[in-house]
């Protein structure tokens, strides 16, 4: 299998490599058609053939950047030296948190849920502050799914719910969605009927064929509305004023969905973030089994990270649970609210937090925040953060996708592999991240041996 | 007024610049409101704006107007950033996940820059 | 594994070892290097066990551990773990050596990368072919060695140890046709020009002729319904003398009409299958209490949900889909009842152990912690009686169940819990004691009551390492990874290429396991290829 | 005769104490209530380590100061009493099947999760998830009394299958979300989103609510049966208006999205 | 002996084993609830003919009912357990369920139960619904007039029959208002009721009959018109009427208490003879010596 090559015309110059089909790792779309051109001497990228504006903007600004690897309190020190403090922190905290995950390989992340397991941690993941919700949703309905490439070849309608992919995921509608052709749906976009339902007219809205402008909070009346109307019920006369949707336009829809072929329903933070969280999630989920009844339908949320999926496949598979997991008492407890980090900041109950590739001093509440400067905090990151200022100790790690190799998910559960570009001097996340748990097993064990 | 943080392709470019650069940090500091609003509100396109609700408050810029039908009057889009976080309540309902989106605020015009 | 070096010698105990034709002889069994060997130093250590069974360790031929599927269903469930906090038991439970869940070839990394978080076990899995869309293409176009190489190609891209076939044909009919599902094995399917019975045949035909260790798996046709062994013998016929492994065959024994209470078709299935050399199977055991309704078979979750029980509907692109739901099997229900009688039907009817294999499709039928209860329902039919008089009697009174009297012997249970298994997964290494063996012994304290044997193995020994001490855990272990390398024309992969541009949502050089996912593993040998047994280091 | 504790060290992290629980310290002599274990943080600790104790182990046990930092108090309790003077922390009464809990101050959430009988009282406010079913699992709790004298927050009773929750003062949204059964009295008004894919069961409201568009409203009645209720809560410490007494209610049926079976009851001051 | 002017013959009163439910019935206005009470307790006289016996126990303010409305206390009272919810089954159903605004509900705290809301709430057709509070079960059963709730289970306990005082009288008129006077002061006791109209029966009977299928007849030694023609008549001469008194009660000492006072209320009165009716003590479980009624003051 070849992933790179030295095309005939690069010959003369022999530092630019090709790498063919490359993997986009910024967004949840985790494009896997990557043509990249790296200059090897500036250790950069110089083109990405494939690429949208965020994934060009990812490739391209990467470089490697004259930074130290590890910092303590803002001075460089040796990387040694900084996962021993790390682990020091750790070992020593009664309420260590983990938390990101999202921008890092499963490899990686196999190592944090092993530190915390080692610790009696609490490993969270983005996904409590993105589609954690739908997370808790799916544990209450379950969910009627598919994998994007499905969506290609069958789907003949497609509704986006409370996203905005044009400015998020620039490649859904034309890698996966709307327009590429696909086994049943042989003319792209005239097969398919999109429909955006959104509080405003996103940059979205031109690939869509109807916009239902739904009234700001009211999504969840919506999402009732139409499960009552598919299960031929009957719903409140005032609907319009409720929603801002007019009867005739949701019987039209409801119509739509009972009829078509294969439907799907994707849906964003729109949903998540917004009064009704979980329960909006819950509300869509339900619908598309509901409809299963007449059709098939699928539904999916669209996921942020690039990787944030398989935070959540691989926190399952060590721990049972997706997310928000505590190991206080030995083995994994979960319970959203109590064990997740923007609680458990905010409340102020974690005593040293590990953040991994994330920026919680910069989107986290301003509550959670404080808290946080009020803790040894340990940074992983790329480049560096409002978080990575305030840490107590902070690594600079190499880029996935770029600079190193490994797994991630796509956010329809597709592990794919990563063909880095280009070395970096910076330590990969996973090799911090096994440094330290290497350091904190000998403490464990010297720990005990004091106690024997 | 409701305040609406969501992404923006501006936020996602400058973002990859880094976040302590000046870039992302106009871009996440910058909010659009459509043209009556900003009208009613007696703003235009520059100026400082403060706004604030129980959390904390926040000045941000006012953006470039948007077209009636694209954003509803009294709505306020920001993309996430420093600026939303300081508005954001804690309280995550049980969920993990605060709300971030659909924030009341208040608004007042600091006048332009 | 075990250093170089480690030597033991398990003295006094009573061996069942059936591919050497052991039964219950008292001898030694000695170890070296993570292998069965006829002479070790005076330095061996030394297991005393007068009295205590050995048996190899067990081998599991279905049974889903890992993979997409297993993960949805624990992110499903918060509810069914929380209570229940033994991480890592699970795993070890009867000394369990090999396990095999099926995953689409889309998620094969998924499942590779969960066996490496997997400790103790050496694990493969079946990869579904059985709905592959450019293989159904093939296939109406007659190109069967295009088609056999494709075959090929998948097994080894996946790095899979063999081919399996989920209810064939039914994902156009779920996807296609709005949720329909196969019900006549003899219809076509569209737009294949291909009828869920032809492909089904082809399959076996064509893994059969690429000499793969384990044949096709075969999930049948209208798995659960009715007068479904109808669709069974049909299909075990329609692999006219090749060989074919039947998957969780009791699911499969229904007699009785569609839509019908179900009645029992197990005589007329173990009575093919007891004549039929090509055919193995696995009983695929219901016992009570809960279990996941957890299949590649989504439009049977559809079927089985009852009212808003909470379910879930996976497909994957042009190969497969999946369906979980929780589900509880109740000793009340006529339905159920019957289910756990027919299992126990064709267990007690089987006239060869060699090919009626010990499951309980974990965890669909019921979780493999119910292993111990039904080697002792197998073994004891008192307690066969008794555990009768608990369920649901009118059931009782419509099967055979009441007048069979079979006791398995230890040595029997020797056979369908791991040499059957071994020899139909291919692995000449494993489920025996003789010289060469893998060092994987499972030692267990005499006892009548077998449950309360199988329950807690007294020893396990992985690879020549002792794991389980005095029912405790002692050590942990690495298992390796097992996997298949059919030979195959690799002109194919230009024809499969332009499919995945035209239909895949990943690329083709994207889709194939490299080989830095595979760590520990071993290549399973072809049949008939000699014993060139082909290892490749960690 | 009642064992008291005094919580004398703040925690630095949250304690679980599901010690804290009459059948844990009956017939415990003071050192032995001394040396019950808990987890603070990841750490074993011991009860004397954050609280005087004073006398031997009694079915009645007063706690004293802010716990609001302590969680699993009188979890899966079956009888006696625990008084907090004071707050408590999360999972108050997990699990309980007989006793009563008080709490003089507040209580945070998850108040009485997997509950199946006894009384919980909190005479402050409490959190979210009051009375509520955990994650995924389908069915709430299953009986006894939950009473909140000041406000909740959200999913007040979600998915309760039997018993009755109380509040004196507001409720959050999604009051008896997802509810199987049983009674949810608030007397102070609620968020949106009341009874959210109930199946059966009674949400009554003093205050007017904002209804989904899935329930549907049937007739004013005077129901009988909710005397009944106002009564008990009346002789737990409530005060109860001769208007809401024998006033009328709105009736509405709901939620249509399930089986239509459940009702709100929403004072009508008419 | 001799109570004033009344001689209190030597006898003793003898009392059957029952079994005693107390239903209590609310509705919006005392008039709705005394409608309910009188329907239910009506053809309830005894069980010889109407299956139990049943009357007003007494009526009750709207502080002190379950629902705080108006009620009425009721005692019913059959041969067995089984009986006890079949009774209360039909006539909650027929009588109290049927009038408007009513509600039903089990006056007794104690003892055995037997299902009643649970058998009546088909009426629901499945739209009844349950409640529980403070451990006490109810059905909610939707009617025309709104809701109709009665106790899923209501309290039985064993309770006694057929006590009775007899008033012999030289005038009709003289047996007629002791009888009715004893039988006042008899039912302001609490856990007892008088299921004859007013109290008082006039064809008091005795076990059996010469005619086949007829289990109980005329009581001839106490008719004053054969007093010259059977053998047995137990009537002093110048008898002109004999009146019986007959109280039920949910317990012994309510039962004494009653029947002490009936003895008081007659003599009072001024009748002549106050007797006891009796099998000679072979058929009843309790006796209650009329001597021992008054001694026990």
């Amino acid at each position: 299998m070849s992933e790179t090559k030295t095309p005939e015309a690069a010959k003369d110059e022999p530092n630019i490599r090709i790498v063919e089909d490359a993997t986009c790792t910024f967004c949840g779309c985790v494009c896997d058609d990557m043509e990249l051109t790296v200059d090897l001497d500036a250790n950069r990228i110089t083109k990405a053939k494939n690429a949208c504006v965020l994934g060009r903007a990812w490739f391209l600004q990467h470089g490697i950047e004259d930074h130290p690897q590890a910092m303590i309190d803002g001075r460089e020190v040796p990387l040694e030296e900084a996962m021993d403090e790390a682990a020091r922190i750790l070992h020593e905290a009664k309420f260590p948190i983990t938390y990101g995950l999202s921008d890092s390989p499963c490899e990686a992340q196999r190592v944090a849920v092993a530190i915390n397991d080692l610790v009696l941690g609490n490993i969270d993941t983005t996904t409590s502050v993105c589609h954690g919700p739908s997370g808790i949703a799916f544990q209450g309905v379950g969910e009627s799914t598919s994998t994007l490439g499905e969506v290609k070849n069958r789907a003949d309608l497609v509704i986006y719910w409370g996203g905005n992919p044009a400015e998020s995921h620039p490649r859904h509608f034309t890698r996966y969605t709307v327009t590429p052709k696909g086994r049943y749906i042989p003319n792209g976009k005239k097969d398919r009927y999109v429909v955006l339902i959104d509080v405003r007219k996103t940059p979205s809205a031109p690939v869509a064929d109807q916009l239902i402008r739904v009234k700001p909070g009211r999504d969840f009346e919506l999402l009732w509305a139409l499960r009552a109307l598919v299960r031929g019920r009957d719903v409140d006369p005032d609907i319009e004023k409720i929603t801002g949707v007019s009867r005739e336009v949701l019987d039209e829809l409801v119509e739509r969905m009972k009829n078509c072929n294969f439907g799907v329903l994707f849906f964003g933070m729109g949903l998540t973030m917004t009064r009704g969280r979980h329960f909006n999630s819950g509300a869509l989920l339900a619908l598309a089994t509901d409809l299963n009844k007449y059709t098939h339908f699928v539904a999916k949320p669209v996921r942020g990270h690039g990787n944030v999926t398989g935070a959540d496949n691989v926190v399952s598979w060590q721990t049972g649970y997706p997310f928000g997991v505590n190991f206080h008492r030995g083995y994994p407890r979960f319970n959203p609210g109590e064990y997740t980090t923007v609680d458990l900041l905010a409340r102020g109950d974690a005593d040293a937090a590990l953040m991994i590739a994330t920026d919680p001093a910069s989107n986290f509440p301003k509550r959670a925040i404080e808290h946080l400067k009020k803790i040894p905090v340990i940074s992983l990151d790329a480049k560096p953060t409002y978080t990575s200022r305030q840490a107590r100790v902070a690594f600079m790690v190499a880029t996935y996708g770029i600079n190193t190799g490994g797994t991630v998910y796509r956010m329809d559960d597709v592990p794919i592999t990563l063909r880095p570009a280009f070395d970096s001097p910076f330590p990969t996340d996973e090799e911090v991240l096994t440094g330290i748990h290497t350091r904190l097993k000998k403490l464990r064990a010297n720990g005990r041996k004091k106690a024997a | 007024m409701m305040l609406i943080p969501g992404r923006s392709s501006k936020q996602g470019t400058s973002l990859n610049a880094g976040k302590l650069k000046e870039e992302y940090q106009a871009v996440t500091s910058t909010i659009e409101m459509n043209e009556s609003t900003m009208r009613k509100l007696g703003l235009s396109a520059g100026d400082r704006v403060r706004l604030s609700c129980t959390t904390g408050k926040v000045e941000v810029e006012c953006g470039k107007p948007r077209k009636d039908e694209d954003l509803p009057d009294g709505m306020i889009f920001i993309p996430y950033g420093p600026s939303s976080s300081e508005l954001m309540e804690s309280d995550t309902a049980g969920s993990g996940m605060p709300m971030s989106k659909q924030m009341m605020v208040d608004v007042e015009c600091l006048g332009a820059k | 594994m075990a250093e170089n070096g480690t030597e033991l010698r398990i003295k006094g105990g009573k061996v069942y070892d059936p591919a050497n034709g052991i039964d219950g002889e008292v001898r030694d069994v000695l170890v070296r290097d993570g292998r069965i060997v006829d002479k070790v130093s005076e330095k061996a250590r030394t297991f005393n066990i007068p009295g205590m069974v050995v048996m190899p360790g067990g081998i599991d031929i279905h049974c889903h551990i890992a993979g997409p599927k297993v993960n949805l269903s624990r992110k499903l469930q918060p509810e069914d773990h929380r209570l229940d906090v033994h991480p890592g038991t699970d795993v070890t439970r009867s000394g369990v050596g090999g396990v095999t869940p099926s995953v689409p070839p889309l998620a094969a990394r998924h499942v590779i990368e969960e066996f490496h978080d997997t400790p103790v076990i050496d694990k493969g899995f079946y990869v579904l072919l059985g709905n592959n869309m450019f293989l159904y293409d093939l296939l109406k176009q007659g190109r069967k060695q295009d088609f056999k190489d494709a075959i090929a190609w998948w097994v080894t891209a996946a790095r899979a140890a063999s081919v399996k076939l989920v209810n064939a044909g039914s994902d156009e009919f779920w996807k296609g046709r709005r949720n329909e599902n196969v019900t006549d094995v003899n219809e076509k399917i569209d737009p294949f020009d291909l009828t869920p019975l032809h492909a089904t045949a082809a399959f076996i035909e064509a893994v059969d002729e690429l000499n793969m260790p384990h044949p096709a798996h075969i999930h049948c046709n209208n798995l659960g319904h009715s007068g479904n062994f109808q669709t069974t013998l049909d299909t075990m016929k329609a692999a006219e003398g090749h060989r074919a492994h039947i998957a969780h065959i009791q699911f499969h024994s229904y007699a009785g009409e569609l839509g019908k209470r179900v009645q029992t078709g197990s005589e007329a299935i173990i009575d093919y299958i007891n004549t039929h050399e090509n055919i193995t199977t696995d009983i695929g055991m219901v016992m009570f209490g809960k279990a996941t309704a957890m299949t590649a078979d989504a439009p049977l979750t559809w079927m089985l949900r009852f009212k808003d029980t909470k379910w879930i509907n996976a497909d994957t692109e042009c190969e497969s889909g999946c369906g979980v739901m929780p589900f509880e099997y109740q000793d009340t229900n006529y339905t159920h009842t019957m289910q756990w009688a027919i299992g126990l039907e064709l267990f007690l009817l089987s006239q060869d152990p060699w090919r009626v294999m010990f499951s309980t499709d974990h965890p669909n039928g019921a979780s493999f912690r119910t292993y111990p209860r039904l080697i002792r329902l197998l073994m004891d039919r008192g307690f066969r009686a008794e555990m009768m008089k608990q369920v649901n009697q009118k059931a009782i009174s419509n099967c055979l169940l009441p007048q069979l009297d079979r006791e398995y012997s230890l040595y029997e249970i020797a056979i369908i819990t791991r040499a059957a298994p071994a020899r139909a997964l291919g692995l000449a290494n494993k489920g025996h004691l003789g010289v060469g063996a893998d060092a994987d012994i499972t030692i267990y304290t005499d006892d009548e009551n077998r449950e309360r044997m199988f329950n807690a193995p007294r020893y396990v020994i992985k690879a020549g390492k002792p794991i389980i001490e005095d029912h405790e855990f002692v050590d942990d272990h690495i298992g390796r990874f097992l996997h298949t390398e059919p030979e195959y024309d690799s002109a194919i992969e230009d024809q499969i290429r332009p499919f995945f541009d035209d239909y895949y949502s990943i690329r083709f050089n994207n889709y194939r396991v490299d080989a830095s996912y595979l760590h520990d593993h071993e290549v399973i040998p072809l049949r008939n290829s000699g014993n060139g047994r082909k290892k490749k280091g960690k | 005769m009642h064992t008291e504790l005094e919580l004398t060290t703040a925690p630095e992290v949250p304690i679980e104490a599901e010690c804290l629980s009459p059948a844990k310290i009956k017939g415990l002599s003071q050192s032995g209530i001394e040396h019950l274990a808990m987890m603070h943080g990841n750490r074993k600790v011991r009860v004397g380590d954050f609280f005087r104790v004073t006398g031997n182990g009694q079915s009645s046990l007063r706690l004293e100061g802010d716990l609001s930092r302590v969680k699993y108090i009188g979890a899966g309790m079956k009888e006696g009493e625990v008084r907090v003077n004071g707050s408590a922390g999360m999972h108050l009464g997990a699990g309980m099947s007989g006793g009563v809990i008080r709490v003089s101050g507040d209580a945070s959430d998850w108040v009485g999760p997997e509950m199946s009988g006894g009384r919980i009282e909190v005479m402050g406010n409490a959190g979210h998830m009051v009375g509520s079913a955990y994650r995924g699992q389908r069915v709430g709790i299953m009986g006894g009394e939950i009473l909140i004298h000041g406000n909740v927050k959200n999913e007040l009773g979600s998915a309760m299958r039997r018993g009755l929750i109380a509040v004196g003062g507001q409720a959050g949204d999604f009051v008896g979300v997802n509810m199987r059964a049983g009674t949810i009295v608030v007397m102070g008004g609620m968020g949106i989103r009341a009874g959210a894919g109930m199946v059966r069961g009674s949400i009554i409201s003093f205050e007017p609510v904002e209804l989904l568009p899935t329930f549907t409203y049937s007739c004013w009645l005077r129901p009988t049966f909710l005397r009944f209720y106002l009564c008990h809560l009346g002789q737990s410490g409530f005060e109860i208006d001769d208007d809401h007494m024998g006033g009328r209610y709105r009736r509405y049926c709901g939620d249509s999205v399930e089986e239509n079976r459940g009702e709100i009851l929403v004072f009508d001051s008419r | 002996m001799r109570v004033g002017k009344t001689e209190v013959v030597d006898t003793f009163a003898e009392a059957f084993g029952m079994w005693g439910a107390r239903v209590i019935i609310t509705a919006d206005t005392k008039n709705w609830a005394r409608a309910a009470a009188q329907s239910f307790t009506g053809f309830a006289t005894s069980v010889i003919r109407c299956k139990c016996e049943a009357a007003v126990e007494c009526e009750i303010s709207d502080t002190d009912t379950p629902d705080l409305r108006p009620g009425i206390s009721v005692l019913l009272f059959a041969m067995s357990e089984k009986d006890m919810s079949a009774r209360l089954v039909e006539r909650i159903g027929q009588c109290v369920m049927t009038c408007p605004t009513t509600a039903c509900y089990n006056g007794l705290e104690n003892g055995t139960t037997v299902p009643v809301g649970q058998r009546l709430r088909f009426f629901g057709d499945g739209h009844q619904i349950a409640k529980v509070v403070g451990g006490r079960k109810f059905w909610r059963i939707p009617i025309m007039g709104g809701e109709f709730l009665v106790d899923d289970v209501f309290g039985v306990q064993p309770a006694i029959g057929g006590g009775n005082l007899l008033m012999l009288g030289r005038s009709g008129r003289t047996a007629l208002r002791a009888a009715s006077g004893a039988a006042d002061a008899m039912r302001d006791v609490a856990g007892v009721f008088l299921p004859f109209p007013q109290g008082v029966v006039g064809s008091g009977s005795k076990v059996g009959s010469r005619y086949k299928g007829m289990i109980a007849s005329t009581n001839e030694a106490y008719c004053p018109t054969l007093r010259g023609r059977v053998e047995n008549s137990a009537l002093p001469e110048g008898i002109a009427a004999v009146y019986e008194v007959v109280v039920n009660g949910l317990d012994e000492n309510a039962l004494r208490e009653a029947m002490r006072r009936g003895i008081q209320a007659a003599a009072e009165r001024g009748v002549d003879y106050v007797s006891a009716g009796n099998y000679g003590g072979t058929l009843g479980q309790y006796k209650f010596h009329l001597y021992e009624l008054l001694e026990s003051n």
